[in-house]
């Protein structure tokens, strides 16, 4: 019973912080129809951000969080205008993940030049360096920080997408550009925003998922496939169906490495190609947020 | 004779709502019908049942005399039911001719031959070039559908749908988005299919609906309201009704 | 995904009496001539750069079966290294405890790379997007965990090696300078070369295309589009696998990296780089992306990632067909004749 | 036929760029390959930085020949381009030696190659021992798991622990750790409670935790890779409240070096390794040898065991050419170094001639602060250890 326990806090815990990583590509894919391979790049360049300004500047880690996500989309607002744009639109698949493989490549370079190829930290303040006990199991202080942003980033958009003007244009949008456009929708600033929207909780995402993947330049490629298992498993563009996706992956994970250790990946695949066998199109199709 | 098209009682139920009931036909061979009905009538369905595209609630369909209720759609265009689409769906970087040719090898059940080249297929490139030639086509047989008058596009179904010899040909819409002036040609296209074929042509277009049909069908909720000659259906008060009461409907592009 | 090229092999001359059909059929037959003499012209002009020239051929074959996948049925795949890698190891494994012939390697090698193509293929082709991409991937990583867990066969992470093969026809050892490795490699190509362009050019070539582009379509033709899928995967496979065993014949090793994610990664890269559904764009995008690659890590290593990844925004924005499209844009604007830009125009 | 022709070109740019640089004359050249780009970079820059610091120290002469380094970067285990690569050094940089490797595949792949060269290749990492069985021409200056494990099981076992836990990445390196710290403890009284074999790619460590805690052992020997996954499992260690509940944590040095010291942090404390090489080592030759790595280039932070690899490494190189009088003469180049003994950074080497595999000093270290930096401080030296992995023809 505590073994089966301790599964379910580890694998929710680690499911929330794939959520929060994975929330935003879910986000441009599914809305916009980009699927942006950069967007683990964007985790990465916002944890730099967060590992440099505290480093740097002495900024407590709240506010480094936030200047993290908010530079992060100012670094990125100038791509989504002069690259993005460009390769908006379902027919374009292939070009998009080129494209977005090749800026991805870009960062990569960027950043191993401005910061060296070593590992990089964000240290956490002294509350979130504990460990709490629930019940019999031990687990990070930051672990439930995470989960707890998570809730409030699930909240958040859901709240956003579902019961806001921009939500419900947003949707319009999607759904039938050329009608949106006919009814006086700006489009364009319309995904420019969810582009923003996007990047800003992949650094979100990257700065709070920095303990359990670690920032060093080649994080831009090494968790894509893991982030797009959680998108493929969720349905893309569903925000619910994302964090069902991040947990159900994460306890799965979790549940495999712990009970057969020696076989942890064949687990993991083997139960990801099982679940898109019976959810083609992800748990929840995109539409409902 | 037996019909070459034959539906009994063909039904269809989504849910609660009735969008075919108790619809029969006979189709002859040589015949040309037309189907026609108000927006909502239930025509698609009725072909979409027809080709087997959705099952039906009740109700059998015979082509040739051999039930084909439960056949798949591919099953049943191996059997010679075969339909036009009513917005072109061909594939754009494909030259017409390379379309012709696919149709007749599908026909023929030769597309998993590895390593024949398409070109030493025998008697292939006489066929394709005798439904280039019925469809007025040849001058444009190298050229990609993509780069292709909209009106050609149309053209090009029609002959996919000869390429494959069909017993039953469904003509949905064949004219639609084809510029009155242009439909002619269309027509002039129909006119050269093989006699013996039955043809059944879905159409808004009175026009083309007169000129072509021998035997007008009309469809209105899902039922059969009533069929006959030309001047049968325009004299018969109950499609006037129908028709007339939804006139501006009827003409609405779809 | 599929659409960023929009010209296609045509795989048969235009419209009877069309101007250029000469021209065109010189340019058609004249292809492979030209890679033969180009890749002989190479082994002249470098003698002392055979090693990795070899490994460009062998990887060309293997970009190759990707582009009969992704270019000619529209299927997205980040797994063709599942295959790649099957067949080395096959080819391997058989190579250390069975026979030696390199010929028959190279059979072994697309057997199996077949096989499990045929078999995976099966299983995943019915999904489409995102979720057949995971699909590939799983594969992939799958496959890969078989191979590192069966250490006993394949040396796990150490890599299997101990490959020796016996001479080619019993005729050419392979020497330390790679000559023999380079011109069996090069041979090799050109063969499958041929019969790749032979398949897609065939009936069920045509049919491909035909799904690729629009599956229902082929379906109300009578055409069953899954079939068709999953026998080109198995086809493609083939190819891999060859390339896979080819790759394992000349190193004389097999690594784990030869079913890596990453690999299947940058077949894609080199394809698309080359372009796509033209067969030979696969060879321009191999041989491109290599050399390239070779130039700049023995310059400056760490220039290199930087400059792919402009290279590959490039292509994307400026040349959406691949470093192949040039050429036929050349010419397009050398002889401005109006019916041929319509054609499926094959340089 | 446009574009054939522009693969022409390119291929004509491709020779003229490759083809260039004639061969001076009585220039002895060492091609090495390792990682210069992608995850591993810092392995080539730290292979780099010593050979330079060698030349600098003892000239770029040896015997009247000049010794020039041709650097090849293989960014990933990739045994196929290692051998192209290898090809490539010895066709056409005609190099007279080969050098480096990181991985073990990359160096197992060139043994056909070196023997029909009869050229030695001196590895300066890939750890696995059965890689110099495969070819009398391979010499090697690092480390084996085998080599840090077998004393470190020992000292476990001395301190009183008895029960203990494998956990080791899923490959060719951390399984020989396994099997060396199994056989080792075992034999001395222990038990080890539970190996886990983890998945190379694993993020979260968590589960693996709880199975330790539950494992009732009193300590875990961990091996993986270098890089963020030793992050991952030494914050996952503390985060799930083993170090709380007094697990120790113990491993070879791979898994403490150097450049990931400052990110791990204060996770990192109290973790027991046993290596051969410490940045910290008290000696006056490895003093010197740090000193001047930051007269050239600023900094020693970067400088860990894969620095002292590629430091000896070109040590035995300078000696081979010595006794060749820059001759290609791989054999003869080996079999004068096989019995070799020598002081180096690291403390007293000597290569084992069956083995070609050098037998060095262990050292028990713990990861304490000094001065507000973390090191690892050397508390118990095992000398004279031999390749314990090495099973011989």
């Amino acid at each position: 019973m505590e073994t089966v326990f301790g599964i379910a806090v580890d694998g929710v815990a680690y499911g929330m912080i794939l959520f929060i990583i994975s929330v935003g590509l879910s986000v441009t894919l599914g809305l916009m129809r980009v699927v942006n391979l950069a967007h683990g790049a964007f985790a990465m360049v916002g944890g730099y951000i967060a590992s440099s300004v505290m480093q740097g500047a002495g900024l407590p880690y709240e506010l480094a969080l936030v200047a993290a996500v908010l530079l992060t989309v100012l670094l990125a607002l100038p791509l989504e205008r002069l690259l993005y744009r460009r390769i908006y639109g379902s027919a374009n698949e292939l070009a998009q993940v080129l494209l977005t493989i090749g800026l991805c490549f870009v960062i990569v370079a960027g950043m191993n030049y401005l910061f060296g190829p070593t590992l990089k930290r964000i240290p956490l303040p002294d509350y979130l360096s504990g460990v709490v006990m629930l019940g019999p199991k031990a687990i990070s202080a930051h672990r439930i920080f995470v989960i707890g942003a998570g809730l409030t980033a699930l909240v958040g958009l859901w709240w956003l997408l579902e019961r806001t003007d921009f939500g419900i244009r947003l949707r319009a949008a999607v759904d039938n550009p050329g009608m949106a456009a006919a009814l006086g929708i700006r489009t364009e600033r319309l995904y420019a925003a969810t582009f923003a929207l996007g990047t800003g909780l992949a650094a979100f995402g990257g700065v709070l998922g920095s303990e359990l993947l670690p920032l060093e330049p080649y994080y831009a490629l090494r968790y894509i496939v893991l982030f797009l298992a959680v998108v493929a498993v969720g349905g893309a563009g569903s925000i619910f169906g994302s964090a069902a996706a991040a947990v159900a992956l994460g306890v799965i994970d979790t549940a495999g490495k712990y009970l057969i250790p020696n076989f942890g990946e064949f687990f993991f695949y083997t139960a990801l190609i099982l679940i898109l066998f019976r959810w083609p199109h992800g748990f929840f199709k995109r539409g409902t947020a | 004779m037996t019909p070459r098209l034959q539906v009994r009682g063909l039904s269809k139920n989504f849910g609660g709502l009735q969008v075919s009931s108790d619809i029969d036909m006979d189709l002859l061979p040589g015949d040309r019908c037309a189907l026609i009905g108000p927006n909502g009538a239930g025509k698609t369905t009725f072909v979409n049942l027809v080709t087997g595209v959705i099952p039906p609630t009740a109700g059998t369909i015979r082509l040739d005399g051999e039930d084909i209720t439960g056949l798949s759609a591919q099953a049943r265009v191996r059997r010679g039911l075969i339909r036009s689409f009513q917005v072109a769906r061909l594939f754009r970087a494909m030259t017409v001719r390379e379309h012709l040719e696919l149709a007749v090898l599908e026909r023929e059940g030769r597309t998993f031959r590895l390593f024949a080249s398409v070109r030493r297929v025998p008697g292939l490139e006489e066929e394709v070039a005798s439904v280039l030639d019925i469809m007025g086509l040849e001058a444009v047989a190298g050229t990609r559908v993509g780069a292709l008058a909209y009106g050609q596009q149309r053209l090009l179904e029609i002959a996919l749908a000869l390429a494959m010899k069909p017993k039953v040909l469904i003509l949905d819409e064949p004219a639609a988005g084809v510029p009155h002036s242009e439909s002619q040609r269309i027509l002039d296209a129909v006119d050269r299919l093989p006699a013996d074929l039955a043809v059944l042509m879905i159409e808004h277009d009175m026009d083309l609906v007169f000129r072509f049909a021998k035997k007008i069908v009309v469809l209105a909720q899902g039922r059969l309201l009533c069929s006959g000659t030309a001047r049968e259906i325009t004299a018969d008060p109950r499609v006037r009704e129908v028709y007339l009461g939804s006139r501006a409907n009827a003409h609405r592009p779809s | 995904m599929t659409a960023v090229a929009t010209n296609k092999d045509t795989g048969k001359p235009a419209g009877k009496g069309a101007p250029g059909r000469l021209g065109r059929a010189v340019r058609d037959h004249a292809g492979v001539p030209v890679m033969a003499a180009l890749g002989l012209l190479g082994f002249w002009l470098f003698p002392e750069d055979l090693g990795l020239m070899t490994r460009i051929l062998a990887t060309a074959l293997y970009v190759l079966s990707l582009d009969l996948v992704l270019g000619y049925c529209g299927i997205a795949t980040l797994g063709q290294a599942a295959m790649f890698g099957t067949g080395a190891y096959a080819a391997g494994i058989a190579a250390v405890h069975l026979v030696s012939d390199p010929l028959v390697l190279l059979a072994v090698g697309g057997v199996a790379g077949g096989l499990i193509a045929l078999v995976t293929g099966a299983l995943i082709l019915h999904a489409h997007g995102l979720t057949l991409l995971m699909l590939t991937i799983a594969v992939v990583q799958i496959v890969q965990e078989v191979a590192n867990k069966a250490r006993d066969w394949t040396g796990g992470s150490d890599g299997l090696s101990g490959i020796d093969p016996s001479p080619v026809l019993g005729l050419f050892r392979f020497d330390l300078y790679g000559r023999t490795s380079y011109l069996f490699a090069l041979a090799v190509l050109l063969v499958m070369f041929l019969v790749a362009r032979r398949i897609v050019r065939s009936p069920f070539g045509l049919a491909c295309r035909g799904v690729k582009e629009d599956p229902l379509r082929v379906q109300a033709l009578g055409g069953s589009p899954r079939r068709y899928l999953v026998g080109m995967y198995a086809i493609a496979g083939v190819f891999a696998g060859v390339a896979g065993a080819l790759t394992a014949v000349s190193t004389g090793i097999v690594g784990l990296d030869s079913v890596s994610f990453t690999w299947s990664a940058e077949a894609l890269v080199m394809l698309v780089l080359g372009g796509t559904g033209r067969l030979y764009g696969a060879v321009i995008g191999t041989v491109a992306f290599m050399a390239i690659h070779h130039i700049l890590a023995a310059s400056d290593p760490f220039h290199w990632m930087l400059f792919i990844g402009l290279f590959l925004m490039g292509v994307v924005l400026f040349l959406p067909g691949g470093i192949a499209s040039l050429g036929e844009r050349l010419s397009g604007l050398l002889s401005r004749s109006p019916s041929r830009t319509a054609e499926g125009d094959r340089p | 036929m446009k574009s054939v022709l522009r693969g022409a070109l390119l291929g004509a740019v491709v020779g003229l760029a490759l083809g260039a640089g004639p061969a001076l004359a009585d220039t002895v050249k060492v091609g090495v390959i390792a990682p210069f780009s992608g995850p591993f970079a810092t392995v080539g820059k730290t292979f780099k930085e010593a050979i330079e610091v060698y030349q600098a120290q003892n000239g770029k002469t040896v015997g009247g020949h000049t010794v020039q380094f041709v650097y090849k970067d293989l960014d990933q285990a990739n045994p196929a381009q290692s051998k192209a690569l290898a090809q490539e050094l010895v066709v056409k940089e005609k190099v007279g030696y080969l050098a480096g490797f990181f991985f073990t595949p990359d160096a197992l792949a060139v043994a056909p190659l070196i023997d029909e060269a009869n050229i030695p290749a001196v590895i300066f990492n890939a750890a696995t021992s059965a890689i110099t069985e495969k070819s009398p021409l391979y010499v090697r200056t690092s480390f084996t798991l085998w080599q840090a494990t077998v004393p470190l099981a020992e000292h476990v076992y001395k301190t009183g622990v008895r029960k203990v836990v494998t956990a080791v990445s899923d490959y060719g390196p951390g399984i020989d750790g396994e099997t060396a710290f199994k056989t080792t403890f075992e034999k001395a009284g222990g038990q080890v409670v539970d190996s886990i074999r983890m998945p190379l790619k694993s993020a979260d460590f968590a589960p693996f935790m709880q199975r330790i805690k539950d494992s009732g052992a009193e300590a875990v020997y961990a091996f993986l890779p270098a890089g963020p996954t030793t992050l991952g499992f030494a914050k996952a260690f503390n985060d799930n409240g083993l170090r709380e509940k007094g697990i120790k944590f113990v491993g070879p040095g791979d898994i403490t070096q150097e450049p990931d010291l400052l990110a791990l942090g204060d996770a990192a404390l109290g973790i027991t390794t046993t290596f051969h090489y410490s940045a910290a080592h008290d000696s006056a030759m490895n003093k010197a040898f740090i000193a001047k790595h930051k007269e050239l280039f600023g900094s020693s932070d970067t400088v860990t065991f894969t620095s002292a690899g590629a430091y000896d490494g070109t040590h035995l190189i300078y000696k081979m050419v010595e006794a060749t009088d820059g001759k290609r003469d791989g054999a003869k180049a080996v079999e004068a170094v096989k019995n070799l003994a020598w002081e180096s950074p690291r403390g007293p080497l000597k290569l084992d001639p069956a083995s070609r595999h050098v037998t060095q000093n262990m050292y028990l270290r713990v990861v304490e602060k000094v001065d507000g930096q973390l090191v690892n401080k050397e508390i118990e030296t095992f000398p004279n250890q031999p390749d314990y992995g090495f099973k011989g023809k």
